[in-house]
């Protein structure tokens, strides 16, 4: 095992700043590439249950 | 011989026409028609070549105009609704210059005579900048005259011509016709052309 | 020969619109004189930056000039007839990039000797920055026509060229300077001019081919 | 059993089997990430030279690698696309870009911070460095001429060109920067080689950017199968799913 305790986890023998501040810019990088598809693609199944609803009401009449 | 045979086109997604299907033999003229939106443009740019059909296929001679790219281009002059002129270079210099991308060089003389049967005589060295809307069309049509393709591809060929271009036009389209050439046209205008035989197809 | 009239048609062009190459130019020279004012004229440090700042003025003053490349022979129509022409549609382009070549390279060449006694360059490197450019600014004009091709009649297509092409002319850049360097460092230049040589014939095959390909999509 | 592949290269499809992929290759994704971060941060020992701060090579090199290879792939289905008209081929090179954007903007992002303890400074034009900086460059390029192109026809077509141009330059421009770099610095510490690299280090290292290659391809289904519907919403296929209400 590397570290004695969880401070000394995160203090990356005095270069925390740059480990953490690493691998948080690359988690928030991917939470929002996946945040921003999901997105797009709410959108898109907004929009069609939009275009169906229209079709149906149309098709009742 | 130019076939089209189940030409479809979209822009976006909307879908212009689509199962078109012609065929046009030597001596035949091809007037299209339609509404302004139906695609009039559209079809006569994938019949030269410049776009590819959503679906379908063009064949010249009984083969596909994307595969014989500048074999077909050799045999076909196409006159779009923008004049093809600089407005920076003289008459004289348009005719000779479009003339020779077209694949014909020709002489001074040679483009003289062909813009003074299309009533530009004289005009030779004035820089385009400075004609009207229809002296600019003729100087795109002078090509007509100077270039030996059998097929023409013309839209709106007439618009901006007054009565005697017109008539000028009519005869030179007679004139290939009889001589075993080939037109696709699009006009507004209703004028009689005498022809071999003549499709007409209409775009919704 | 089709490639003569298409030279020859770009040349009368740019005599009678001699506003476009005055502009590409004077953008050449101005950029090129702004940098003393900004980092102070101190001669030796002026001296050192010289290769630099004159390559990459001349990058961009060729940039400024790209999109009329197409753009004005699309909106008149006459690009739909070179693109129906009989003749090889990469013939054609390389004749357009050769007259783009000679109307805003040639004039960057010409003046570059001249801004670089302004830094004070030693007349030899006068000689090497002059012989880089005249082998390098061929390159610039013919990537650029790929970027000019591709972003035809395009919203921001002057914006966008930059993009597209600026990356691409970094190899240039970088053996342009690089030469006039190594030699005012005393060092060989032979290998920077016979790479700028390599790129220059690569770009001569490649590039016509790949505006023609992109012309075509971008009248599709 | 025998799968007739060529049925899936039709983006309707593709579109279901991708549905059906997505969940394996982010679970692989998921584990191999945690397995990964394990051996980096509790099996590798520390560095003697660099201390703890090389731990930053866990997501540096994958993402390094990554950006390359994901031009190189994006580069390859854009130029099929454009060679044999395939719509779906096309749509794969606009849905790999973004992604590979982002790894190109991490291994930069990593790079300035394993610099700055290691160098002293923020940025050093290091030809790695630079050669990701030009990356990011075209990266960003293909983006906006596509993103510039309203006719999807034309956006594929002529980012396939641009994409193409630019896997030619890519070594010319990596070569060119690499000269240059030996012209103006001398050899400095360079990232990637850790000179006596411990096999837990290594392994580690590649635990992640086998993770990277899993979360990429599920990243990028995602994308296509978003890019299919809004591209191919006025077919037939797609009006059947909305019916189904199957879109998902």
């Amino acid at each position: 095992m590397n570290w004695s305790s969880v401070s000394d986890f995160f203090a990356m023998g005095g270069y925390g700043l740059y480990v953490w501040g690493s691998y948080v810019v690359t988690l928030i990088c991917i939470v929002a590439e996946i945040w921003l598809i999901s997105n797009r693609r709410r959108t898109l199944e907004k929009q069609y249950s939009l275009i169906r609803n229209i079709n149906i009401r149309r098709d009742k009449k | 011989m130019l076939q089209g045979i189940n030409l479809a086109c979209t822009r976006g997604d909307r879908e212009l026409f689509k199962d078109v299907n012609f065929s046009l033999g030597t001596g035949g003229l091809m007037q299209v028609r339609g509404p302004n939106g139906s695609g009039k443009t559209s079809l006569l740019r994938m019949l030269c070549g410049l776009s590819s059909p959503a679906a379908g296929e063009i064949l010249w001679c009984g083969e596909a105009i994307r595969v014989l790219n500048e074999d077909y281009f050799a045999a076909m002059t196409y006159i779009g609704h923008l004049s093809g002129t600089k407005d920076d270079l003289t008459v004289i210099e348009n005719l000779r210059i479009s003339s020779a991308l077209s694949g014909y060089e020709i002489s001074e003389d040679q483009a003289s005579e062909a813009l003074e049967n299309l009533g530009l005589g004289g005009r030779e060295r004035l820089l385009v900048r400075v004609l009207s809307q229809g002296q600019r069309r003729r100087v795109g049509l002078a090509r007509l005259l100077t270039c030996k393709t059998s097929l023409w591809i013309l839209d709106e060929p007439l618009v901006a011509l007054d009565a005697m271009a017109v008539k000028f036009i009519q005869g030179l389209l007679e004139r290939h016709l009889q001589q075993d050439g080939m037109v696709v046209m699009t006009t507004h205008q209703e004028i009689d052309i005498a022809a071999a035989s003549i499709v007409q197809l209409q775009l919704a | 020969m089709i490639i003569m009239w298409i030279i020859k048609r770009d040349l009368l062009l740019a005599i009678r619109r001699q506003s476009d190459v005055l502009t590409t130019l004077f953008f050449f020279v101005i950029v090129v004189s702004l940098f003393p004012l900004s980092v102070g004229p101190e001669m030796n440090m002026l001296r050192a930056m010289a290769p630099g700042v004159v390559w990459v003025a001349a990058l961009l003053a060729s940039m400024l000039s790209l999109n009329r490349m197409f753009s004005n022979d699309y909106m008149d129509g006459t690009l739909e007839q070179m693109l129906l022409s009989p003749q090889s549609l990469s013939l054609l382009v390389l004749g357009k990039a050769f007259a783009h070549w000679l109307v805003t390279g040639i004039p960057l060449v010409i003046m570059a000797p001249i801004l670089g006694i302004q830094y004070d360059l030693p007349a030899e490197a006068l000689v090497v920055l002059t012989l880089t450019l005249l082998l390098g600014t061929p390159v610039l004009s013919l990537i650029g026509a790929i970027g000019a091709a591709l972003t035809l009649g395009l919203r921001g297509g002057s914006v966008l060229i930059s993009l597209l092409v600026l990356p691409l002319y970094i190899p240039v850049l970088i053996f342009g300077a690089g030469a006039v360097e190594a030699n005012m460092a005393g060092i060989g230049f032979d290998a920077h001019l016979s790479l700028l040589g390599a790129f220059l014939l690569a770009s001569l095959a490649l590039a016509p081919w790949a505006t023609a390909s992109s012309l075509r999509v971008s009248l599709e | 059993m025998t799968i007739n592949w060529f049925k899936y290269s039709s983006p309707a499809s593709f579109y279901s089997l991708a549905g059906k992929m997505i969940p394996i290759f982010a679970f692989a994704a998921v584990i191999s990430l945690v397995a990964g971060l394990y051996v980096g941060f509790f099996v590798a020992p520390t560095d003697f030279q660099q201390g703890e701060a090389y731990r930053i090579i866990f997501i540096h090199v994958p993402a390094a690698w990554m950006s390359m290879f994901l031009y190189v792939v994006m580069a390859f289905w854009a130029g099929i696309g454009l060679a044999f008209n395939t719509r779906l081929s096309s749509m794969f090179a606009t849905a790999i870009a973004p992604t590979g954007a982002m790894f190109t903007f991490i291994a930069l992002w990593t790079g300035s911070l394993w610099g700055k303890p290691m160098w002293g400074t923020w940025w050093v034009w290091d030809a790695r460095l630079t050669s990701e900086l030009i990356l990011l460059f075209l990266y960003i390029g293909f983006m906006s001429l596509q993103a510039a192109i309203d006719d999807p026809r034309r956006a594929d077509k002529a980012g396939a060109i641009i994409a193409l141009v630019g896997v030619v330059n890519i070594p010319i421009i990596y070569f060119s920067v690499q000269w240059w770099n030996t012209l103006h610095q001398g050899a400095s510490v360079s990232i990637n080689q850790a000179p006596s690299m411990a096999s837990t280090m290594l392994l580690g290292m590649l635990i992640m950017v086998f993770a990277s290659w899993m979360y990429s391809i599920a990243i990028i289904l995602k994308r296509v199968r978003v890019i299919i519907i809004e591209r191919e919403s006025h077919t037939a296929w797609v009006a059947e799913l909305q019916k189904k209400d199957s879109i998902r």
